[in-house]
This record gives C-alpha cells, structure tokens and sequence, in this order.
C-alpha cells in the first residue's frame, strides 16, 4: 500500500485529499502512476489532462516522471508551485 | 549559534504573521562581523482592489523540508553568516506578508545574490499554491505558475556551468 | 505621497542612528499594492577584533543632492512604489549601520535590481569617506576605494546599452 | 573668487577644510586648478602627487578634469568616494 496525497487543483479534481491505494504491477513509474489513475473516473482524467503540467513528489522529494515508485511511502501530485 | 564559520539559520513555515525587526535581530543581533544584511518581503496586493486575500495551500513537511533544501544550496553557494526563510500559509489580506528572506554576509553582492536566489528558488521548489479569493464574492481560481519564474531559476544553474 | 503612479521616497543624510522597521513602515505601511520590498543594510564590522570605530566624513549638500540623484535614476529605470536612502556619517561602532537602502515594487525583480543599483551607485558616487580608528589605538588611515565596487556600478551602464 | 573645499586625505594633506582663492587666468579647467593648486606648497604636491586619484565636484556636482571652472561658486576636490 502507499499513500496519494494531491495539492491545489490537482485535490480539487480528484476530489480528496489523500488516499491508501494498491498499485497494480504495471505502474514502474511516477507517469504509469498518472496514467493509471487518469483512467479511474472523470476527475481523475481532468487531474491528469495534461500530464506534463502535473509536479511530483515521493517521500516528499521533487521527481520526475521517468522516477520509479518502487519502495514509495507516499507519492503527491500537485501543479506547479505558486509560492514566495 | 554564533561560532565562526557557522551560519545562523532560521526556517520557518507557518500560519501567523512574523516582525521583520525581530527576525533580522534574531539573525544577526550582537554580532560585529556582518557587513551586509538582505531582506525580501513578499506581499499580498489587492490588484487594485479586485482581490479580498489570497489562500495558500502547503505540503506539510515537504514545505519545511524543501525551503532547507533550497536553503543548503544557498549556503553552498555564498559565504552566509545568516540566512533566514520564513514562508506562511492560510488567508492573507492585501498588505500582509507572504514570505521572509534574510541573508547576511560580510559583503552586500553575496548578500544581494543568495537573497535572489532563494527567492527564485522558492518561488519554483517550495511546495505553496496561492488560491484568488476576489473581492466581488466569486469563487476565484488557482494562480497560474509564471514562465518568468522558472527563467529567473534556471539563471542560476546557468551561472554555476560558467 | 500615496497616489497611485507616484513613488513615496524618503532620503536622509544624518548622524543619528535609525530603526529598519520604522523606516520600512514609513514607507511602505497601509499600502495594499506593493508586492515585493528589499532592503539593504549596509553595518560597521569590527575586522576580527582589529577595528575600534569608523568615522564617516561627509560633503554637506553635496551628499544629500548626490543621493537624491542616484535615487531619481533607479526611479527612471524601475517601477518603484518606494524609495528609501539613509545614510549615515560622524563615528559608527563595528555593529552599527552606516547605510540602509530600501525599494518597494509590484514585483520581485524590480525590488533587487533597484536596490542593488543604488548600492553599487552610492558607493562609487555619494560624497562619504571612511577612516578607520583601529582597536589598538595606532592613528588609522582612509579606506580605499575598491575597483570591484567601479566595475559593479558600470555594470549597470553596460546593461542599459543592452 | 571661488571657494575650495577639500575632503579625507586631500583635506588633511592641504591642511585645511577650505579657502577663498582668485584664480590666475591661466586656471581654465579642473585639470589646470589642480596643477595649479599642487605648486602652491609641499603638501598641496602631496594631495595632488597623482592627480588621476583626485576627483573634483563643481557646485555640488561630480566633474572630469577637463570641465571649465568658469562660472563656478564652489570647487571640490576629494578622493574616490568610499561611503556605502
């Protein structure tokens, strides 16, 4: 099991906050991880329309979609960051 | 905190509003090796009167544990002999701050650049997203991520390759 | 002094020691446009133990027009909401200040640069000389000036013929 | 007559603060005042014994060594500023 936490609209569209999921063994990846869950329901799909605009994190680490989410905690995905 | 050689620090990611007196004081009070001291206050404007506050959103942890990052690499960077980061998030009203950064150093082009830096680092790295209450009632949206903003960063990699 | 288009400035030569956050709040406070404010204080540092005191000898007249020009051309290069120039003469502690700088803008970058402009340009062309009184008691003699500090202030006519 | 005023070292090695003077028709520009100026004494050749170093305001605003003192009510002559 491993932990979701979403961010600003990425939250907002996905319609929670955080979530306990099983991945399924064709997610290696941060991108598989967006994919698959892009394919849940419609605010999932709209979370992850575009996926290049999506920011990860694992175990609360900037990370890029190519990174592999073997042994992952938690795993967040946000937009970019608006701070400062 | 004061040895030679040591850079004081303080980092901070919170809800309450902070003095800039105290937290310069904080940093760099009694001591007599500090040429130069840099601060950058972030503020929340009122777009001519369009927006009632700003809400920011963080990552708990990661907020904290990305602005020590930043941080670090600041330090890394210049010869600091204070540097200080204070970030908050929740509701802020026109005219109040957003975010803190003070730098000290013996010289003011060290002190200038790492407080550019940090920054323009934070403004891409640290994990806060500023959601639009305005001032009309409506429901507001997310604040777009600035293509200036990731150019301001990349300077700074491009300055290390030289 | 609060219209919109109209920069709040306040310059001053004097003796007398300053308060950063007054000086921030005089010019700043009660706004709700100002998005981003940098300030520079520029201290006294006591030389590892070698340095009793500074004493900064002024042009009277001279020092004050020098800074108001110096403040007029960040003003025509930035879009500042404020301006602050103090500086200090007669005999600074190591620890104390010499000179604060401090700029508002809508943003970030203008905040900096201005600020760090006018730093560069009161270094090289305010009329203030520092002559050092060393903690030995021996009779000290004038800083000289630093041609790093010429070549940061012609950086700035380079990046206007840009 | 025009009065001089002197600051730092030059001020020190002319040993005074300021003076009223007549210029001799041949002083026409900074340079010449200062060349003139440096003749007077020892340590008036001392202040001016590199003149590049020694820069010069006329009313209260900076000069080159080449502008005219024609006119002028107030010439200063001081080394390069080190205040900041």
């Amino acid at each position: 099991m491993v932990k979701l936490v979403y961010f600003a609209w990425v939250r907002e569209r996905m319609g929670m906050a955080e979530e306990m999921v099983e991945l399924p063994a064709s997610v290696q990846t941060i991108a598989d991880l967006a994919l698959w869950l892009a394919g849940r329901d419609e605010g999932a799909a709209l979370a992850f329309a575009n996926p290049d605009v999506v920011r990860a994190a694992i175990d609360k680490h900037h990370v890029s979609p190519q990174t592999s989410v073997q042994g992952a905690r938690e795993i967040a995905f946000f937009p970019p960051m608006t701070g400062g | 905190m004061r040895e030679a050689g040591r850079t004081t620090r303080h980092i901070s990611v919170q809800a309450a509003p902070f003095d800039l007196a105290a937290e310069v004081e904080k940093l760099t009070g009694g001591r007599t090796d500090i040429g130069a001291v840099v601060t950058f206050t972030g503020l929340c404007r009122d777009e001519a009167g369009l927006l009632s506050a700003l809400e920011l959103e963080h990552y708990p942890g990661m907020a904290e544990d990305e602005v020590t990052r930043v941080v670090d690499e600041a330090e890394q960077r210049w010869p600091l002999q204070a540097v200080g980061v204070i970030h908050r998030f929740g509701v802020i009203r026109p005219g109040e701050v957003i975010v803190l950064v003070v730098t000290a150093s013996a010289h003011r082009v060290a002190a200038f650049e790492a407080a550019s830096f940090l920054m323009d680092y934070l403004k891409t790295r640290a994990p806060f997203w500023k959601k639009e209450h305005p001032a009309d009632g409506s429901s507001g949206g997310w604040v777009e991520a600035k293509a200036l903003d990731d150019l301001a960063a990349e300077r700074w990699s491009a300055a290390k390759r030289d």
